[in-house]
């Protein structure tokens, strides 16, 4: 399960001529470069593999299930589903990251595992940034991390309600923005900007059009 | 309410005129008192009921009035229509309303307390009738100073002297005393 | 002309109505006082929004007649032509009769309230306790609106209200008993509880009773003071209606006449604590200094205030004119702000023109009876300057604290007041004795 | 698109099921009270449930989602270009940082850096707009603590900081002054003389704010230890912004991880200690005094040169995702974009503080009496834009 190794990288393309430092601000020379894109191919920089004693640490202990990257200065891992509770587990106990500034997702229509899963977390201590990325298929679960971090409690919520992705043992997964009766998660890329649940205002808010 | 019916008797006849407590207040404010307090014991709603209960009192505390007695009217305006009124009031809203107007309103004692509200009838209708024939001596003296001061007399002393009623009053502050610290043991968990 | 009438005037010796026996000219003065408080509570209600404007740096009311002094009126006429909403659910008997129960309560205390020695429509030889029962049973007006709206906030409102006002009438009571004590300090050691005859011991002793014993007066007079506004439900004790947690307390479900009726109890009843306040310990009709600045010159000089006072508004009605900008825009308003400020002065020169004929003549204490309706119209005066001071007082409470909450407000009604003013009334009945 | 305005009146209390420990001698009801969605303390369209005992707060619950307009959704359908202006309308009371919080995000997606000059209007413009929203957080908060006086004040200052953004770009709350790239509009003529007048005009109207509060014995009873958040619970709920230095957490984005020309000020983190309704308002008050520092430095070191870098007309970051956040009035403002490599963002998320924040309310309030709601929820400094996006 586990040994399922992914791509690593999943939105960007590797093609790409330039790689820029992995410090985050790119000289303005590399704004430049960055500038005349043509429409047809962009440039820009591309994720290096980040190094540093966390990430072998984490690579010797769950090999391939696990990537680093670095892009733009900004690290992040791509962590298989099956390992995302001891990851998070392991990166706030044993690495301080005790601040869960995010929970979000993408979805990849057109991907098999149609969802990305982002945790964005930040260390006090260590004044550091890191993103966990996972991939998960459209009706799959994924532990929840309240007991990690309280904050995540709405975050989570915000994310179901938003994508539909179920968080297993999250004390009350309910929706948070939209009411409770809605239909369909308006995040995904199928629902269409103009589309409304317009039996549900009809019923609740009398309005005839649904509009 | 009727200011002249608070006047003092002195102050009356000093202006030469006869005091206005005439029997039609009397009577209004009997029958005000009557119907009031039939309300409290008919009506379901046991906020209405204390509502009916304040007007009784208020309608008794005119009738203190009537008789020169504004302390014992104000007495009973403070203690009662104020206080314990509120208080009563205070928990029957708390309580709940539709449940207790379903229950049983009369209970099987109602012929007793029928007879009982009428031997105190007769007996007041007797003492109306025949009082000043039966208690020649206790007929009720026209008050020549203010009452409030009497009622102070009684209770405190005047002049180096202990008043009538001090201890029994005394005595009965230290009962209410001890009932508000029964009532805060009872209600508090920890005291 | 019936004595009492004359009495009124300051023609003939004082006696109110009530002692005289005298049912319609009471029920008269009973019309005459409630006009004048319904007056007073609009007038009232223009000061606050134009003094609370200002202290916020803004202007208030302004479009309604010059500076907003029609304002009240156009209030007045707007809530009684508005929807009275009785909601389904509640208890539509009670909800009916609630404002009423508050009404009766806070006016019905005026018929003791001494404007002058024989300016009252009666003098209850139990006035003091009168005015605190009866003026305690408005708290259950409020109780029956909370309870009979039917719903959660107002019923919190009630609660908070009533059980505020049943802990502060304790320190309250405790505060008038020590000015009541204050009464007995006479050659026969009898005091009184006669709005009336509190005011005369202050002036047979020659002194206020704010600074008698000074500082027992004064911190008698401070918790009556800190109590009085809890009492009212005013800020910042406003617990009971207190915008940003109940939205409106007790009232959130009334509207039009009925809500106004709660409006016009509240501020009537601001007007009567303050004037228990005004009789019990600041002099109640007394001028200042009356025993220190005697004679006729002074009392002269004294009796130039009511005049002297209207002057000024009309000066400042004046002013108001001459900066209003010159536009067509508000001719009808400096018109109107015009005719006011006439107005004013009108009844100043009256005021004046009265105080100069009715100067009392020789040393002899015989009196004219022009004097002694100039005296009339000092008393008068006086008492209600200094009920205004309070008025003002309670609006610029208003503009300046925040909010107590609830339990602090407890606390320091049975945890600090009640304490004080156990040993204030102590300390002064153990003066007391030790100066008589 | 109506789908802003829900009734959720259906909405489950299971949140509400708490623990109702051993019975007491005389039972007493629990009470679920509804406050808002109309409720004159909720600043917007917040619904909380709270759960009473008498009125002591048992727990609540926040229903949100009033004033969901789906910014993020709108974010998938507009250029970079184009959803520069919404995002203004999220914290509308702080829509430069909004503003600059995106266009930076974006910026560095495109790795391209604004010039000095245009970081240093959009620090000065920042701060000011970080002034104008304490000061309207202080009017309000003090407004529901039942001190209406202040409201007109911080009104009347506000406005100085309000005409200063209208003479810059012509708008006075959704400003939308800054472009990805730097800003569009040159400072006015004057500009620096009027934010400087400010400066002198607004130092000595902060402290006139505080004498009314800061000492005053009321605003101390209300304040202190109501809604205490150890610095623990503040870093497990996210927290961030004022609510979390005021736990005793020093920690700022602009010292921690600078971003504009911040690293170029001296200015300290005001800190409290107890994490309480008192300390955050003192740590409000010292902030906006330190961004009367910021602001006075910036103004005197601004540099002359471009104010916008070289950006293509349209904007087409390479494909690839940022997560950039500063720190907004109210915490962290994080922007999480994923980009394919088209003109529209394929994915963008905001991290709103009101919204983290606000989670930290049911912390605050257990064990308060109702009045400490309001005053809680007035301190963590709410708008409602934000929390529903």
């Amino acid at each position: 399960m586990a040994e399922e190794a992914k791509p690593p990288v999943p939105p960007p393309p590797p093609e790409g001529e330039k790689k820029p430092a992995a410090e985050g601000r790119a000289a303005p020379a590399s704004a430049e470069a960055a500038k005349p894109a043509a429409p047809a191919k962009p440039a820009g920089p591309v994720p290096v593999p980040w190094t540093s004693p966390l990430v072998e640490k984490y690579k010797g202990q769950y090999g391939s299930g696990l990537d680093a990257q670095t892009y733009l200065g900004q690290n992040y891992f791509a962590v298989d589903r099956s390992l995302i509770p001891d990851i998070l587990r392991l990166l706030r106990d044993e690495e301080q990251f005790d601040y869960c500034v995010d929970i979000t997702a993408v979805h990849y229509l057109q991907r098999e595992k149609q969802f990305d899963v982002v945790w964005i977390l930040y260390s006090f201590p260590r004044n550091e940034r890191v993103r966990v990325k996972t991939q998960i298929a459209d009706g799959a679960s994924i532990p929840s991390s309240v007991s990690l971090w309280a904050t995540a409690n709405w975050l989570e919520r915000e994310v179901y309600d938003m994508f539909g992705i179920q968080f297993d043992g999250h004390p009350d997964l309910k929706r948070i923005l939209l009411p409770d009766g809605w239909k369909g998660h308006p995040l995904r890329k199928d629902y269409g900007i103009l589309q409304q649940d317009n039996e549900w205002v009809q019923i609740n808010l009398g309005i005839e059009s649904g509009q | 309410m009727n200011p002249a019916l608070n006047s003092g008797l002195n102050s009356a006849v000093n202006a030469g005129m006869a005091p206005v407590a005439t029997p039609w207040f009397f009577y209004g404010l009997a029958g005000l008192a009557v119907v009031s307090g039939l309300l409290v014991i008919t009506r379901r709603n046991a906020v209405h009921s204390a509502l009916a209960l304040i007007v009784t009192l208020l309608a008794v505390t005119g009738l203190y009035l009537m008789l020169y007695a504004p302390f014992v009217a104000a007495v009973q305006i403070f203690v009662y229509a104020g206080g314990i009124m509120l208080l009563f009031l205070f928990v029957i809203m708390l309580v709940n309303i539709e449940r207790s107007s379903k229950d049983r309103q009369f209970n099987r004692m109602w012929p007793v307390g029928l007879a009982a509200a009428c031997a105190l009838l007769a007996l007041f209708m007797t003492a109306f009738v025949k009082g000043k024939a039966l208690f020649p001596d206790r007929m009720m003296a026209m008050p020549e100073s203010s009452n409030t001061q009497q009622i102070a007399g009684m209770l405190y002393g005047e002049a180096g002297r202990m008043g009538e009623y001090t201890f029994a009053f005394e005595i009965a502050s230290l009962l209410l005393l001890v009932a508000i610290l029964g009532a805060v043991i009872m209600t508090k968990k920890k005291v | 002309m019936p004595n009492f009438i004359m009495s009124y005037l300051g023609i003939k010796d004082a006696i109110t109505p009530g002692a005289a026996g005298s049912q319609f000219w009471a029920l008269v003065y009973v019309f005459i006082i409630f006009a004048g408080v319904s007056v007073a509570v609009m007038a009232m209600n223009w000061l606050e929004r134009k003094a609370l404007a200002h202290f916020q740096i803004r202007l208030g009311p302004m479009r309604v007649g010059p500076h907003g002094l029609l304002q009240p009126i156009a209030d007045a006429i707007k809530l009684m032509l508005k929807e009275d909403i009785i909601p389904a659910e509640a208890d539509q008997f009670v909800f009916w009769v609630a404002p009423l129960i508050g009404l009766l309560a806070s006016f019905t205390v005026y018929t003791v309230i001494p404007f002058g020695p024989s300016q009252a429509v009666s003098d209850m030889n139990i006035g003091i306790l009168f005015m605190l029962g009866v003026s305690s049973l408005g708290v259950l007006g409020i109780v029956v609106a909370g309870w009979a709206s039917n719903s959660h906030y107002p019923l919190i409102g009630a609660l908070r209200s009533s059980a505020q006002m049943v802990s502060y009438e304790v320190a309250m009571g405790l505060a008038v008993v020590s000015a009541i004590l204050m009464t007995s300090l006479n050659a026969t050691g009898t005091g009184t509880l006669s709005m009336i005859g509190i005011v005369q011991a202050q002036q047979q002793q020659g002194v206020w009773f704010i600074f008698k014993f000074f500082p027992l007066g004064l911190i008698a007079f401070g918790i009556f003071a800190i109590a009085m506004i809890a009492e009212t439900n005013r800020a910042p004790f406003d617990m009971a209606e207190a915008e940003s947690e109940l939205t409106a307390g007790y009232h959130t479900e009334y509207s039009g006449l009925r809500w106004s009726l709660f409006m016009l109890a509240e501020y009537a009843a601001m007007i009567a604590v303050s004037s228990i306040a005004v009789a019990l310990w600041l002099g109640g009709w007394l001028r200042p200094f009356p025993n220190l600045l005697q004679g006729p010159a002074w009392d002269f000089i004294f009796s130039l205030f009511p005049g002297l006072t209207f002057l000024g508004l009309a000066a400042i009605a004046v002013v108001g004119v001459v900066r209003m900008p010159s536009h067509s825009f508000f001719k009808i308003q400096r018109i109107g702000l015009a005719g006011f400020a006439a107005v004013l002065g009108f009844i100043a020169l009256l005021l004046l023109i009265i105080a100069v004929a009715g100067r009392s003549g020789d040393a002899s204490g015989a009196m004219s009876p022009a004097a002694r309706f100039r005296e009339g119209i000092d008393y008068v005066y006086w008492f209600v300057f200094k009920v205004a001071v309070f008025m003002y007082l309670f609006i610029w409470y208003r503009a300046t604290w925040p909010r107590y909450r609830f339990d602090q407000l407890m606390k320091i009604g049975w945890k600090v007041m009640l304490p004080i003013s156990l040993v204030v009334l102590i300390a002064t009945a153990i003066v007391g004795v030790l100066v008589s | 698109m109506n789908d802003s305005t829900h009734d959720v009146s259906n909405r489950a209390l299971s949140n509400l099921d708490l623990e109702t420990s051993e019975k007491p001698y005389l039972d007493s009801n629990e009470l679920i009270i509804n406050m808002g969605p109309q409720h004159p303390a909720t600043h917007g369209v917040l619904r909380v449930i709270l759960k009473l005992d008498g009125e002591k707060v048992l727990g609540t619950e926040c229903v949100i989602g009033y004033l969901h307009r789906g910014v993020e959704k709108i974010a998938e359908n507009r250029t970079y270009t184009m959803f520069n202006p919404y995002v203004d309308r999220m914290d509308y009371v702080a829509a430069v940082s909004n503003g600059l919080g995106y266009c930076e995000a974006v910026e560095k997606l495109m790795n391209v850096e604004a010039p000095a000059r245009a970081k240093y209007i959009r620090v000065i413009l920042t701060e000011l707009n970080r002034i104008a929203s304490h000061q309207l957080w202080l009017g309000t908060h003090a407004l529901d603590i039942g001190a209406m006086t202040p409201l007109f004040y911080t009104f009347r200052d506000r406005e100085e900081i309000l005409k200063i953004f209208e003479k810059y770009c012509g708008a006075r709350l959704t400003t939308h002054a800054f472009r990805i790239g730097g800003c569009q509009y040159e400072t006015y003529a004057g500009f620096e003389k009027e934010v400087k007048n400010f400066l002198t005009f607004v130092a000595p109207k902060i402290d006139e704010y505080e004498e009314l509060l800061t000492t005053n014995r009321i605003w101390i009873e209300r304040t202190k230890n109501v809604g205490v958040i150890s610095a623990l619970d503040a870093i497990a709920l996210g927290v961030t912004g004022p609510v979390l230095r005021a736990s005793g957490v020093k920690w700022d984005l602009r010292k921690a991880q600078p971003y504009a020309a911040y690293s170029e000020f001296d200015f300290d983190i005001p800190t409290g200690t107890n994490g309480d309704t008192y300390d955050r308002y003192l740590v409000r008050m010292a902030e906006m005094r330190q961004s009367l520092r910021i602001i006075e430095q910036a103004v005197n070191r601004i540099p002359e040169g471009p104010i916008m870098a070289k950006v293509p007309k349209i904007i087409k970051p390479p494909v690839g995702e940022i997560y950039h956040s500063i720190e907004a009035p109210k915490g962290e403002l994080g922007y999480f974009i994923v980009s394919d490599g088209s003109t529209q963002p394929y994915r963008l998320r905001v991290r709103p503080p009101s919204f983290v924040n606000l989670q930290a309310l049911d912390t605050m309030v257990r064990g308060l009496l109702v009045a400490d709601v309001v005053a809680v929820i007035g301190t963590i400094d709410i708008v409602l834009g934000e929390v529903d996006r």
